[in-house]
């Protein structure tokens, strides 16, 4: 359910509720809070989130679960005072001994693991989205990225039938040349997109098209992976430069039908 | 893989249900579902469907020139994957199960967001296009598919009998590659080629992977295609101990693509003459499976390469470097022509292509102006809308039986290992040169082999149409095909003056390209992979002993000294007590 | 007796420490240096005048022809030949090739022929290290060709290499 | 007599260095003609005739030199170069610093002069004394804005003297409005400090007025001509089709067209309406800091209630202008976006994205120490216990909020990482990187802050209204409604268009801001006269509360620094966006791990001046209001510290 991993989930939630059943010590509940959502982080999900951001959400945890310990005085002494009874007391000079073991085994246990973690290709960050050059040049053609639209949009209102010509049109184009990494449906999962690294542009995703302007979109139909500036890794990119292949109407047309397919509108010129 | 789980999980519910449920329902019975039902699923259709399987159910859409095997003609009533017996009409279940899942590594993807009814309605409106469904005859109840048996030994060598009795191999191959020896001329009942499955590589079949998938395509056999039902030559025993021996060709439900070889050290001599001794060094060297897909970029678009993954090691000593790849094809074509060079049509088309293939033609005209050379026959011939394509012989299929039969295709097989000519500067490690063959400022050497020759040739790319033989690099190769697998071993030294050298600890990126001769692939015509790194891991024993030793000291260093200060202060605090001073408020808290 | 740090001090580990803590998060998010794209130095319609600048600025620049081997205008016991008048001069140099011929050989194959009285030592300068291009390589055929003479190059002569 | 001391020490000091300055010149000056050898060849010039070989060589060295001297064209320089440091990084450095004092020096009359006002409507002479407090951090602040202005302005002068050139060519005729009205506010600002309690209340309190008044004009004008550098044009409805065009305010070539299309171009009013309220946010938090500085080094109670006060109300007026900043900086990244796509997918999508979470952790720390400061402060009451155990639920809140907040669009990730999710977004956590998600986050966040000063405000105090509980009642009810209505959009924001989405916006921010005026609207009345079940006491609070404050003030400050960057940096390689090119050495956009770098040294060096200018602002003006025993207790204290 919602990608998580249900036993994980619903144990944590249990030991939370032993916790309030025993009425469980604010040390105890802190230290619960940072491990379960560390075990939440690493284990709750059926696709495991990335390190780095599990490492943001423990580090907020973190500072919070310290500003709750010392928001008062009363607080923070009681939050302390196990710790202190176990280092002054001398009954528990066992369990602090132990303790004194335990935590370095962990840290080595640790380390250890980092270390011999598999080996793994080095992974650089990358634009998914670069900025556009001020404006592109297709087939003699200049568009201007920021003022630029898709030419045949407007016949959705006034011609429909001429629309629904471009559209088909664009449906002929998509499935003849792009269906192939960007899939079917547009999930950006055709039957190549597994062996492609970056990953093909998932059209269904309500945070790509309709964040596009639509000159935006023929820019990257037009100019394709070669056309990438550096930062988004042109290199890598299997995106054809379709000026190659297709005229600008074909362009165009592909353009209007992945938005429409998806009923997404392009960004609006100066939308906000 | 999740998204592969996922679907192994989808197949087995979607039998769990299909079993339960079939034999209540009387499958008999023709259920065409309403005027309204058929409606609603062909708005789906048109959406979806139409633009593979036409929108007339004619299997002739806008992609039907370039995906190969060729969507499914609805109007004919003829399914592959059924548990009705061979020659039936499929339950809406089967239908159901393709739609949900698909058809791994062919253009038909699985459609996990459609909902049940949809489906169902689609189901009723595809039926409406092949008259078949009107006709009870032609329904059957489904076969009845048995638990597997476990998999022994004593079964899996009882299947192998069984195998090789029937005369698997001589389409599927003796070692399950799909490289019998009638591999090369199987088509279906349309006349278009296909390709026996590889057994060893689960992943890609296309009915599904499990056991009760393999065992449903033996007893049912594939509709329209060679693949025939075994329900009334096989005992339901035999065929499970089949389902056994099939299963244990390959290793892994997923093919667990990797993303780096790590190259191990050895003090031993590379000798690539000593078959032995390399297997030997080779058989430490970690084994890592990168996928392969068309190459779909650049003119000489390869929409349907055959071959889907390769395999790679390697292993290095002081002075050199050696790579093994391994990949399956059906046959090995020794006796063409090959090298990244070659000049290449846009893409060659398949047949059937009739009047559309002057619609594309006419687009990309000015293209088509700047190739020349050898090919150039074969353009005019490729766009005349005389609709014979180039290889004469009056085949419909590129595959070409023709070509078979002659025993050698004109392009032979081929794979190359593609290095940056330079790594990149160490402020940019990502900076790479264009993964299709380098571009002019970032060129790439490729590692060629062509496998009539088995001898290694360096090839500079700089850019798709700007590949030149050099003689930077002196790298030796050897080549073995067995039982429809190729091995080829290369040799490098690792420090080079033109090209990459291979330091100790290094990431390497590393391409791959694998030409299948059979499938006319030549020049940019090709299976292709991204981007990935060779790992030269270092010659010298890891210890991890000291960092982790140091964790542990410095966790050891805090935790003392908080119990020092405690007690410090709590020493500090009794004594103050003793003499009536308390804390002011700003000293009580610890900061 | 009291264990507690200064106030001065701790203020300053505040502020030290906090603005390292920043510090640090922008040193972990992903390192990107965008460099504003390259000077177009060549382009299509540039004319034979247009190449001779470019080619000038090449010379003393990424063709190295400037630094340290060839000089204009000089005399005496030079390393490398003088390249005054060289325009003029390269027509006569070797019989059979023309003075663009002549000149291009020189940059593409410069073994092939070596000046009476100088050493063999340059290297052709469209491979590495130097790696001029095409377009590159004309642009600097149209500056020597300028040195005494009257430069013809055009992008679309063809080198012959 | 301890300050006396110092007084004489820096006294010498600057005696010292004049010296020190005059010669070190002189020496540079001289030494240009006077190397040493050189120096032998010209005398012994004068006394032989006959010279050396060497000392010929030597004489017709320095003569070619000086033929070569004159001979030698003048040239306009493009660029100069500070070695080591680079012209950008220095300029960088330096308009921050002087950014910084400026913004300070601009904020505090706006609230003191609004404290002096509720000093004077109360007739409570308590709010005229922590005006006065904070005003004399003012003197100081605006030297050291002059000083970096000009520091500031021949940097620019020296190191960019085309760029500059071609600034003045377009703004010349704003500088002279600008030095007057520079020159009006250090009228302005001395009368009214030094004026204090000399002048009638309402003619300080009309002082204190222009004082603003003219500050907030020479901002405007400042801003014209950092705006024109990122959008050289207005935004106007040329062709009366309603959508919004472009008017360019210069020419292709760069040659002024309309100096009004300049001036008032896209980007100002966005960054002066900005730059107001993150001043004010800025300055209270610096105002906080001076007064948990000030607090630290108390020794008797009276001290520490009033700095404990001051920095309490320093803090409220940060976070009160803090509440509206995301809003201001959404409508400036909206006008970004507008003015150019390029610009704006830099800013949120490119280049800049991991600013931008790097910014998120900042702003949730703010958040995070705010609300600490608040629950602390519930130690000052009697009785404050009462309402500790909603601090966890708060901090829940705020904490989840911040999460989606820091959540990136794209993780960074490793290979097996980015294959097991398909890409580099997580199926599900992708979901919180998106901008609804950090607009309900943000405005949770402000409901949750609003709520916690509530809590605060009625620790320990017990209403005697009427309808005290269903007042109490209805406040519940419209800060949960706002609550709901946020994430009913944030959640729905995710079914409908983004054209559609974008709009959700306003609606949350307005069901915020509503909520906001009403539940205090309702407050007042609620608590007015309100009962105290215990005292407030002024100055019982744990030193990490003040230290909260100083951590505050100094992630506003690292805060404004990198926001300063992100602003700047976006036009890459642009001195004026699309119109003037840098091509100097230092055009290309550094890494952000390389401009925090620069922020945090510059950030370092701001609290560096910021305690002296503290440590200043506590020699003198005690006199007034304080007892004597308790000046020299801070005098004997600071003079301590200083030595």
């Amino acid at each position: 359910m919602w990608g998580l991993n249900l036993p994980i989930v619903l144990a944590l939630a249990a030991i939370g509720g032993v916790l309030v059943w025993r009425r469980a010590h604010t040390l105890v509940w802190l230290l619960y809070s940072l491990g379960a959502l560390w075990a939440f982080f690493k284990f709750g999900f059926v696709v495991p989130i990335p390190q780095s951001v599990a490492t943001i959400y423990l580090a907020i945890t973190g500072l919070a679960l310290v500003a709750y310990a010392s928001s008062s005085r009363e607080r923070l002494a009681e939050t302390v005072q196990p710790i202190k009874r176990l280092i002054l007391e001398p009954r528990y000079r066992l369990a602090l001994a132990g303790l004194l073991v335990a935590l370095p085994a962990l840290a080595a246990y640790n380390a250890y693991a980092d270390l011999t973690m598999p080996l793994e290709a080095p992974g650089f960050g990358r634009e998914i989205h670069p900025a556009p050059p001020p404006e592109i040049t297709v087939h003699d053609e200049t568009v201007n990225m920021t003022t630029g639209d898709n030419p045949y949009l407007h016949y959705k209102a006034d011609d429909p039938e001429l629309y629904g010509k471009h559209l088909e049109n664009g449906r002929r184009v998509y499935y003849e040349n792009c269906f192939w990494c960007h899939g079917d449906g547009m999930g950006g999962d055709g039957m190549f997109a597994h062996g492609l690294n970056p990953v093909p542009s998932n059209f269904n995703d309500v945070g790509t098209l309709p964040a596009l302007q639509s000159s935006f979109v023929h820019w990257r139909i037009a100019k394709g992976g070669p056309g990438l500036p550096g930062p988004g890794t042109p290199w890598d990119s299997a995106m054809p430069a379709w000026e190659k292949f297709l005229t600008t109407e074909e362009m165009w047309d592909v353009n209007l039908f992945i938005y429409d397919f998806n009923g997404f509108e392009p960004r609006a010129l100066g939308q906000h | 893989m999740t998204a592969q789980t996922r679907l192994r999980r989808q197949v087995a519910a979607t039998f769990a249900v299909a079993t339960v449920l079939l034999p209540l329902s009387a499958s008999a019975q023709v259920d065409l579902g309403t005027e309204e039902q058929r409606a609603a699923g062909k708005v789906v259709y048109d959406k979806y469907c139409g633009q593979c399987h036409g929108d007339t159910g004619d299997g002739n859409g806008y992609a039907t020139p370039r995906v190969k095997p060729k969507p499914r003609d609805f109007t004919t009533g003829t399914y592959k994957f059924r548990t009705t017996p061979n020659g039936m009409l499929p339950t809406d279940d089967d239908l159901r199960r393709v739609i949900e899942i698909g058809a791994p590594y062919t253009s038909m993807p699985g459609w996990p967001n459609l909902t049940s009814t949809e489906i169902q309605n689609v189901i009723y409106y595809i039926k409406s296009f092949s008259p078949d469904f009107e006709n009870p005859d032609r329904y059957a109840e489904p076969i009845d598919i048995p638990r597997p048996l476990e998999s022994t030994e004593e079964s899996i060598a009882r299947g192998r009998v069984v195998y090789e009795e029937q005369g698997c191999g001589a389409c599927h191959g003796e070692a399950g590659r799909g490289d019998g020896a009638s591999a090369p001329t199987l088509v279906n009942d349309k006349g278009d080629p296909i390709r026996a499955a590889d057994l060893t590589q689960r992943w890609t079949y296309r009915g599904g992977p499990t056991k009760e998938d393999i065992y449903r395509t033996f007893s049912t056999g594939l509709n329209g295609t060679p693949m025939p039902s075994y329900a009334d030559s096989l005992e339901v025993e035999d065929r499970q101990h089949l389902v056994n021996y099939v299963y244990s060709l390959g290793d892994a439900d997923d093919p667990n693509y990797g993303t780096l070889i790590t190259a191990v050290y050895s003090e031993e001599p590379l000798d690539l003459q000593d078959e032995e001794a390399l297997d030997a060094l080779f058989e430490s060297a970690p084994m890592t499976r990168f996928p392969l897909v068309g190459q779909i970029t650049e003119p000489g678009r390869n929409f349907f390469p055959p071959v889907t993954s390769i395999e790679a090691q390697a292993v290095y000593n002081r002075d050199e470097i050696a790579f093994r790849v391994r990949w399956h094809d059906l046959r090995a074509d020794t006796s063409g022509r090959n090298n990244p060079s070659l000049e290449v049509p846009m893409w060659d088309e398949d047949n059937g292509i009739g009047g559309d293939a002057t619609d594309a033609a006419g687009d990309s005209d000015d293209f088509f102006g700047d190739f020349g050379g050898e090919e150039a026959p074969a353009e005019d011939d490729f766009f005349g809308d005389s609709g014979d394509d180039f290889f004469g012989d009056g085949g419909d299929d590129f595959f070409g039986a023709a070509d078979a039969g002659a025993g050698g295709a004109e392009f032979s097989d081929a794979v190359a290992l593609q290095f940056p000519a330079s790594l990149a500067p160490e402020e940019t490690p990502e900076l790479k040169p264009y993964f299709l063959y380098g571009d002019a400022q970032n060129p790439v050497d490729l590692w060629f082999v062509n496998l009539t020759y088995g001898v290694a040739d360096t090839f500079r790319g700089r850019g798709s149409d700007s590949i030149e033989a050099t003689e930077a690099d002196i790298v030796e190769a050897v080549t073995s095909y067995d039982q429809g697998a190729w091995t080829v071993t290369y040799k490098r030294r690792r420090s080079s003056r033109a090209g990459v050298s291979f330091a100790e600890e290094q990431y390497t990126p590393v391409a791959f390209s694998v030409w299948d001769g059979f499938n006319r692939e030549r020049g940019n015509k090709r299976a292709l992979s991204s981007w990935f790194y060779v790992y030269t891991e270092p010659s010298a024993e890891q210890t991890v002993a000291g960092p982790v030793l140091r964790a542990a000291l410095i966790v050891l260093a805090i935790e003392l000294l908080v119990v020092f200060l405690v007690r410090r202060r709590a020493r500090q605090q009794a004594a103050g007590e003793e003499t009536a001073g308390t804390l002011t408020a700003t000293e009580a808290p610890a900061v | 007796m009291k264990l507690s740090v200064p106030m001065p001090v701790r203020l300053v580990l505040l502020v030290v420490g906090t603005t390292a803590f920043y510090m640090y998060l922008g040193q972990i998010v992903p390192q990107k240096e965008a460099h504003p794209p390259p000077p177009v130095l060549i382009s299509a319609e540039m004319t034979t005048e247009d190449l001779v600048a470019v080619g000038a600025e090449l010379a003393s620049g990424k063709g190295q022809c400037l630094v340290g081997c060839h000089t204009v205008g000089q005399s005496g016991p030079l390393r490398y030949p003088d390249l005054d008048g060289i325009g003029a001069r390269a027509a006569t140099q070797i019989e059979g090739l023309s003075g663009l011929e002549y000149l291009a050989q020189s940059l593409y194959e410069p073994a092939a022929f070596i000046v009476p009285g100088f050493a063999d030592g340059m290297q052709p300068i469209d491979q590495p290290p130097i790696s001029l291009s095409e377009d590159e390589m004309k642009a600097v055929i149209a500056w020597l060709q300028s040195l005494g003479g009257t430069p013809t190059v055009t992008l679309d002569t063809d080198l012959g290499y | 007599m301890n300050r006396n001391r110092i007084l004489f020490g820096i006294g010498v000091l600057a005696f010292v260095s004049v010296i020190v300055t005059v010669r070190l010149g002189g020496f540079l000056v001289d030494n240009e003609y006077r190397q040493p050898d050189r120096q032998v060849a010209a005398q012994e010039e004068q006394g032989e005739t006959e010279l050396t070989p060497r000392q010929q060589g030597i004489v017709d060295e320095q003569a070619a030199d000086e033929a070569e001297a004159r001979a030698r064209p003048y040239e306009e320089a493009e660029y100069r170069t500070v070695p080591f440091v680079g012209s950008r990084v220095t300029v960088w450095v330096l308009a921050q610093l002087h950014l910084l004092f400026a913004a300070f020096v601009l904020a505090v009359p706006l609230f003191a002069f609004i404290i002096e006002f509720v000093g004077y409507v109360k007739k409570e002479e308590r709010y005229n004394k922590l005006a006065y407090e904070f005003t004399k951090l003012l003197s100081v602040s605006f030297s050291m804005t002059a000083t970096f202005g000009a520091f500031l302005t021949f940097g620019l002068i020296i190191l960019y003297p085309k760029f500059t050139n071609y600034l003045m060519h377009i703004f010349s005729p704003t500088f002279l409005p600008y030095v007057l009205l520079f020159f009006l506010e250090a009228l302005f600002l001395y009368s009214y400090y030094y004026g204090w309690g000399k002048f009638g209340p309402k003619m300080h309190l009309f002082l204190g007025f222009m004082l603003n008044i003219v500050g907030t004009a020479i901002m405007f004008i400042a801003n014209a001509w950092l705006t024109f550098m990122m959008s050289p044009g207005r935004r106007d409805d040329v062709d009366g089709d309603g959508v919004p065009d472009f008017v360019s305010a210069v020419s292709e070539s760069g040659a002024l067209l309309s100096l009004r299309d300049a001036f008032f171009n896209f980007t100002w009013m966005p960054i002066n309406i900005h730059r107001i309220i993150a001043n004010v946010a800025f300055g209270g938090s610096i105002a906080a800091a001076y007064a948990a500085f000030r607090y630290l080094q108390a020794k008797t109670d009276e001290e520490k209630a009033h700095f404990d006060w001051m920095g309490y109300v320093g803090n409220f007026v940060a976070i009160i202008a803090f509440l509206p900043l995301p809003f201001a900086g959404y409508y400036l990244a909206a006008e970004i976006y507008a003015f150019s796509q390029t610009l704006g997918i830099q800013m949120m999508g490119g280049t800049f994205s991991w600013l931008f979470v790097i910014q998120a952790a900042l702003i949730g720390n703010l958040f995070l120490g705010a609300n600490y400061y608040l629950w602390l402060g519930m130690g000052r009451m009697e009785g404050g216990v009462h309402f500790q155990k909603f601090i966890k639920w708060l901090l829940i809140a705020i904490a989840l909020c911040f999460a989606v907040w820091a959540t990136p669009r794209y993780a960074i990730s490793s290979v097996s990482e980015i294959a097991a999710m398909g890409g580099s977004s997580h199926p599900q956590l992708s979901y919180l990187g998106q901008m609804s998600a950090k607009n309900t986050a943000v405005n949770i966040l402000i409901l949750s802050t609003y709520m916690s000063f509530l809590l605060y405000r009625r620790t320990g105090r017990q209403s005697v209204h009427p309808h005290r509980q269903l007042l109490t009642r209805a406040q519940a009810i419209v800060f949960s409604s706002a609550a709901a209505l946020v994430i009913f959009y944030g959640v729905y924001g995710y079914y409908v268009d983004a054209a559609i989405r974008i709009r959700f916006a306003i609606p949350q921010v307005y069901s915020v801001l509503a909520a906001l005026v009403v539940i205090t609207v309702i407050d007042l009345p609620l608590y007015r006269n309100a009962a105290q079940s215990g005292e407030t006491k002024w100055g019982r609070m744990p030193a990490v509360s003040q230290y909260a404050l100083i951590f505050i003030a100094l992630s506003f400050t690292w805060l404004m620094g990198l926001m300063g960057y992100v602003r700047s940096g976006l036009r890459q390689e642009w001195h004026v966006y699309g119109v003037i090119l840098d091509t100097s050495p230092d055009a290309y956009t550094p890494t952000l791990g390389f401009a925090t770098q620069v922020v945090s040294v510059t950030v370092l060096i701001f609290f560096g001046l910021l305690g002296v200018v503290f440590w200043l602002s506590s020699l003198g003006g005690k006199k007034d209001w304080e007892p004597k025993a308790v000046a020299d207790g801070g005098d004997r204290l600071e003079g301590g510290q200083a030595a």
